[in-house]
C-alpha cells in the first residue's frame, strides 16, 4: 500500500515545505500544535477576499449570496467528512476550545449540582480539563481524572469503575496530543451509554490522521479544530446530537442566532445558528471546506497507513538515541513523539533542533496533569503528518545526535 | 429597466393586481405568516366546502415575490381539494432546487427563476406554509427557517 | 481639504472593486455589514500561510517565533490605533459579537442581582441587546432602553434620568449600524461615570470611520470588530480598564489562558491572555495589524471628513427621489442611509439594485427594536466607506429610479 | 554541531560546570523561582553580611540557558552590595532587548544573543526574578509573564 503513497507528491501542494531555516530545509514536525497549508486552502481564503467578499445569511445581494454558498457548503463537506449525520448538527466555532467552552456554558452548566462529577482521563488537553473546572466551581461539581498506564493507555475498567451515578458528563480525548494514544471512543461511548452519561470526545488530534465517523463512535459531542486539520486559524467545529442542540440554552447573543428581538422577549433560531451569534469567520471555513475537500482527494485510509509506517520508523530511529526517553507506547498510537534526551532541557532540544532546521515543540503540551504523572515539567515533541518523510526523521536523528553531543 | 428574469411580466402583474386579494367573511381556516427575517406577514383566509378550497383571501405587508406567489398560488388552488395540495407543493419545492417546472404548477412556474436567488427563496415559501398552516388549524407559521 | 482625497487612487487596493455583478461595475454600498479588504491585508494573511504558519505563544522554533511576533505585534497596532492606553488592555475576539458576550458572562453574570438593570438603547444591534437578556434571564435582572427621538438621535435627558441605582451596566452603540447616528459616548460615559455605572461602548461601526481614543471617550468597556475595519473575518477585540480585566473571572478555559493546571487546582495568566483560550485567529489578526497600518496610512481624519462629504452629497440625491423614505436624521452622522421607496418591499429593492450592480442591504439589520420604532419591517440601507465616489451614488441613484419604476 | 552563537562557549561552560551550584546552610535569604510554562525551575539561596552578597548558591531543574545565567549571575553579583544590584538588572534587560551590552554586566554579556529568541528570554530572567524575590523576602516568584 505505503509504495502507492509518495509524500513527495503531496509536499508540492505546501509552499511552506520549500522553506529554510537558519540554512537548512525545513523540517516541520509540529503538526500537532497547527498543521500546514496547501495552496488551495490558501487560494480558497484568497479568493473570497478578493472576488466576493460579504457577510453570509444577511444580504440577498449576489456577492453575498454568493459567501453565503460558499460557507455552508463547507458546512455540508465537514458534515459529510466527518459523517455527521445532518449538516444541522454542526455548529461552527473558533476552534476545540471553543466548541468545548460551549458544551460547558449551555449543557453542562444549567444541569450540574452540587455534588455532580464529570469524569475526564490524565491524559487531558487543558481544552478538556478546564472548562469542566470552570463549570463545576460554579456549580458545585468536581471533576475527576480516570489513570493512565505507564504506557499511556486509558486504564478502561478504572475508567468504568470511575461512572459512577455522580458522573453527569465524561470527556475524553480521540487521540492525545502528547503521546498519540488512540483511545477506543466507540467503547468508551458504549460505557458511558449504558450508564446514561452524556460523552464529549475531543476530536483535535483524531480528525487529521484518521477516518473519524461519528455515527460508528456513537457520542454526544464531540469538537474539532480546522487548523489542525490543514485548514484556517481561527476554525473549528462541534457536533452533538441533535436532542442535546435542541434543548441547550444559545450561548452567545447576537445577530444570526435569534429570529425575533424585542425588549418584551427573543425567539431563538434553529440549530445550528442559534449556536453561531455575529459575523463568523467566513474566510476562515470557506477554507476549512477547501481543506476538507483536499484531504478526501487523498484519502484518510491511505494517510493513515502511511502515517503509522513514519511513526514505526520514527520510533525505530528514536530508540536508537542514547540516552532517549520516549514517552507513551501505547499499542494503538498516531504520529506523535514526545521524548527527553538525558542531561538535556526540552527548550534547548527545541531551540538547537530548530538551528538544524527541524521544528519540534517543547514544553507541557497545554497537558500539566499528563507531565505530573510522567513526572516531567516538560518533553521535546515530534508530531508528523503526511507529508513528512523517511527522509526528514533521518535528519532530525542526526539533528538530535549532534544537539545531544553538544549538551549532554 | 428590464425587469430580471425573476421578475417577468406575469410576476410584476400579479404583484401589481394580485387575485383573491382581501379579507373573507365567514372564512373556515385562517392563519397568519411571519417572516421575521425579511419583514413579510401574510393573513391567509379560506372557506373550504365538502374538502375543496371554495374561496382564498390574503393581504398582508409582502415584497412582490411573495405577493405574487400568494395571488398565483391562489389561482392555482381555488377548486382543488385540499388533500391534493402536497404533490403540488413537492413540485413548487422542487422547481425552487432548479428542476423543471412540473405542468401542475400552472402560473406558479413563472417562479422557477427563485432558483438562482436562495435568499429569496422564503419570500415565496411563506404563501405555502401559510396556506398549509391554515388547513392543519394553525394560527401562526413562519418561515424563519435558517439559511441552508 | 477633500480635494487632497482621492477616491481612485484607494480603489485600486481593493480587488473586489474591479468586479462586475450582473455585467455591471459593483458598487458596493454595504460596507456597514462587511468591508472590502485591500491587498496588503490579503497579502498578510496569504504570507503567514504560505511563509511561516505556526502556533502562537507555544512554539521556541523560528516559525512559531516568527507567527508570535507578528501576531503580537497586531495588539501592538492596534493598541496604538485606539489608544488604548495598554497592550495588555486588548483582548483579542472574534468580533464584536464575543467581545460583547465575553463582557456579559465574566463581568456582568457573576454580579447581577434580582432587580439589577441593564440600560441599553432603542437603536442598538442585537449584539448589544441578546447577550443582556441571557444574562438578565439567569439573574433575575432586566434590559430596558432608552428612547430616541424621530430623528434617530438617542434622548440623552431621558438616557440620564434612567440611569437609576438599579442600572448596573449601561451598554451604547457608538455608530448605529442601521441610521449612521454618532452617539455622544464622552458625554454619556461622564454620565455613567457620575453615577457609578460602567459603561459599555459597541465600537463596531465606529472604528473604521473616525478617529477613536479610548483615553478620550472614558468608557469602561469597548468592542470592535476586525472585518468591518477592513480587515479579515473572525477578528475583533474588546478593550476593558485594568481593574475590570483584573478582576473578571476567566471566560473559556483552556490552553493559553493558564499558568498551571492539576486537578487539584488551576492557576490563570495575567490579561489579554486570561481570557484568550486556544489557538487565535493567527492569519486574521496578523491580517487586523496590516489592515490598521493601510488605514493610518490614509489617515482617519480625512477618511473622515471626505465621507461626511459624500453622505451630505448621498442624501440630498436619495431625498430628490420620489416616494422614497430616508429613516434617521442625526445631526451627528456617519454614512449609512436606511431607506424605503414607496409601494417598494426593501427586498425587491435590494435584489432589483443588485442587477444593477448596486449592492445594498435590506432586512432588519440587527436591529428589530429600531424597526419597531420606526414602524417598519424592514429598510434598505447603502452604507458608505472612503472607497466609494460620487458617481457610484450617481450610479444608485439612477438604479434606484429604475427600480422604482418597474415596481411601484 | 558548531554550536549557536547563542550557546557560545562560555555559556555552554557555565552550563556544564556551574558556579556555585548546589545549596548553602546557614543561608539569610532563599527563593524558589519556576517557570511552569517552560518547565524551569530553580532554587537560590544566599548569606548577606552588612548588606553585601556573602554567599551564592543555586540549583534546580533548569535549561543550559537558564543554569548558565544562574551561574553567571552568581559570579557577578557575589560581594556586590544588594542595593546595587537594580542598575545591573536594568542593564541585563536592555542587553536582552538587543541593546549593546554596558561594560558592568561581566560575563552576562554571553548571553546577548537572547534578543534574537523572545521565547528563550524568560529562561534567563529567571535567576534574576528569583535573586530578587530572595532579596525581597518573597518565598516564590515565577517568569510565566505573558509573551510579549
Ligand atoms: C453596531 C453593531 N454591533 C455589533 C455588530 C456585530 O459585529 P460582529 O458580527 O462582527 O460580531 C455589528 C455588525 O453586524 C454592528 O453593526
Ligand atoms: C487534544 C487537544 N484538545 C484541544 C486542543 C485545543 O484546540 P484549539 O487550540 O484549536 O482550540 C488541542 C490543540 O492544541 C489539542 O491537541
Amino acid at each position: 500500500m505505503s509504495g502507492a503513497f509518495d509524500p513527495e507528491l503531496w509536499r508540492r501542494d505546501f509552499p511552506v515545505l520549500k522553506r529554510q531555516v537558519h540554512g537548512k530545509p525545513l523540517v516541520y514536525f509540529d503538526n500537532a500544535n497547527t498543521a500546514q497549508k496547501p495552496q488551495v486552502v490558501i487560494d480558497a481564503v484568497e479568493g473570497y477576499y478578493r472576488d466576493y467578499t460579504a457577510n453570509v445569511a444577511r444580504a440577498v445581494h449576489s456577492l453575498g449570496e454568493q459567501a453565503t454558498a460558499a460557507y455552508e457548503g463547507a458546512r455540508d463537506k465537514l458534515a459529510r467528512f466527518l459523517n455527521a449525520g445532518s449538516r444541522d448538527q454542526l455548529v461552527f466555532t473558533s476552534g476545540t476550545t471553543q466548541a468545548i467552552n460551549l458544551v460547558a456554558y449551555s449543557y453542562a452548566l444549567p444541569r450540574l449540582q452540587p455534588g455532580d462529577e464529570i469524569l475526564v482521563t490524565q491524559m487531558e488537553h487543558h481544552a478538556n480539563i478546564v472548562p469542566w473546572q470552570l463549570v463545576a466551581a460554579r456549580t458545585g461539581a468536581t471533576v475527576k481524572a480516570a489513570p493512565i498506564t505507564p504506557e499511556g493507555e486509558l486504564m478502561l475498567d478504572r475508567f468504568e469503575a470511575m461512572l459512577t451515578p455522580a458522573v453527569k458528563l465524561a470527556a475524553v480525548a480521540h487521540v492525545s496530543n502528547v503521546i498519540g494514544t488512540v483511545n477506543p471512543v466507540a467503547q468508551i461511548a458504549r460505557l458511558c451509554r449504558s450508564r446514561g452519561v452524556p460523552l464529549l470526545v475531543d476530536g483535535s488530534q483524531a480528525c487529521p490522521h484518521q477516518r473519524v465517523d461519528l455515527q460508528a463512535i456513537g457520542c454526544d459531542f464531540y469538537a474539532m479544530t480546522g487548523h489542525k486539520l490543514f485548514g484556517p486559524t481561527g476554525t473549528g467545529a462541534l457536533w452533538a446530537r441533535r436532542e442535546h442542540l435542541q434543548a441547550m440554552p444559545p450561548f452567545f447573543g447576537g445577530g444570526e442566532m435569534i429570529r425575533t428581538v424585542s425588549f418584551d422577549g427573543t425567539v431563538f433560531a434553529d440549530p445550528p445558528h442559534k449556536f453561531e451569534a455575529g459575523t463568523p469567520n467566513i474566510a476562515g471555513f470557506i477554507g476549512l471546506g477547501a481543506a476538507v475537500d483536499y484531504i478526501e482527494g487523498i484519502g484518510l485510509e491511505r494517510i493513515q497507513a502511511y502515517e503509522s509506517e513514519l511513526l514505526a520508523y520514527a520510533t525505530d530511529a528514536l530508540l536508537g538515541v542514547p540516552g532517549l526517553r520516549l514517552f507513551g507506547r501505547a499499542a494503538h498510537k498516531a504520529a506523535v513523539l514526545s521524548f527527553l534526551v538525558e542531561g538535556v532541557h526540552a527548550h534547548d532540544l527545541a531551540t538547537l533542533l530548530d538551528h538544524e532546521g527541524v521544528a519540534v515543540r517543547s514544553g507541557h503540551h497545554c497537558a500539566h496533569p499528563l507531565m505530573q504523572f510522567f513526572g516531567v515539567p516538560a518533553t521535546a515533541r515530534a508530531s508528523l503528518a503526511f507529508y513528512n518523510t523517511r527522509e526528514e526523521v533521518d535528519a532530525f536523528v542526526r539533528a538530535l545526535d549532534k544537539v545531544r553531543k553538544l549538551l549532554a | 429597466m428590464s425587469a430580471p428574469a425573476l421578475y417577468r411580466d406575469i410576476v410584476l402583474e400579479h404583484h401589481r393586481a394580485p387575485r383573491n386579494h382581501g379579507a373573507l367573511a365567514g372564512h373556515t381556516h385562517a392563519a397568519d405568516g411571519v417572516n421575521a427575517l425579511c419583514g413579510d406577514s401574510l393573513r391567509l383566509e379560506l372557506r373550504l366546502d365538502a374538502g375543496r378550497i371554495a374561496e382564498y383571501r390574503f393581504r398582508g405587508e409582502c415584497c412582490a415575490i411573495c405577493t405574487a406567489t400568494a395571488s398565483l398560488l391562489g389561482e392555482r388552488v381555488l377548486g382543488l381539494d385540499a388533500a391534493a395540495l402536497a404533490p403540488l407543493q413537492q413540485a413548487f419545492e422542487a422547481l425552487l432546487r432548479g428542476e423543471a417546472a412540473a405542468p401542475g404548477l400552472g402560473g406558479l412556474a413563472a417562479l422557477g427563476e427563485l432558483a438562482r436567488y436562495p435568499a429569496r427563496r422564503k419570500c415565496a415559501q411563506l404563501a405555502w406554509a401559510t396556506l398549509s398552516a391554515a388547513l392543519a388549524g394553525q394560527a401562526r407559521t413562519t418561515t424563519e427557517k435558517d439559511p441552508a
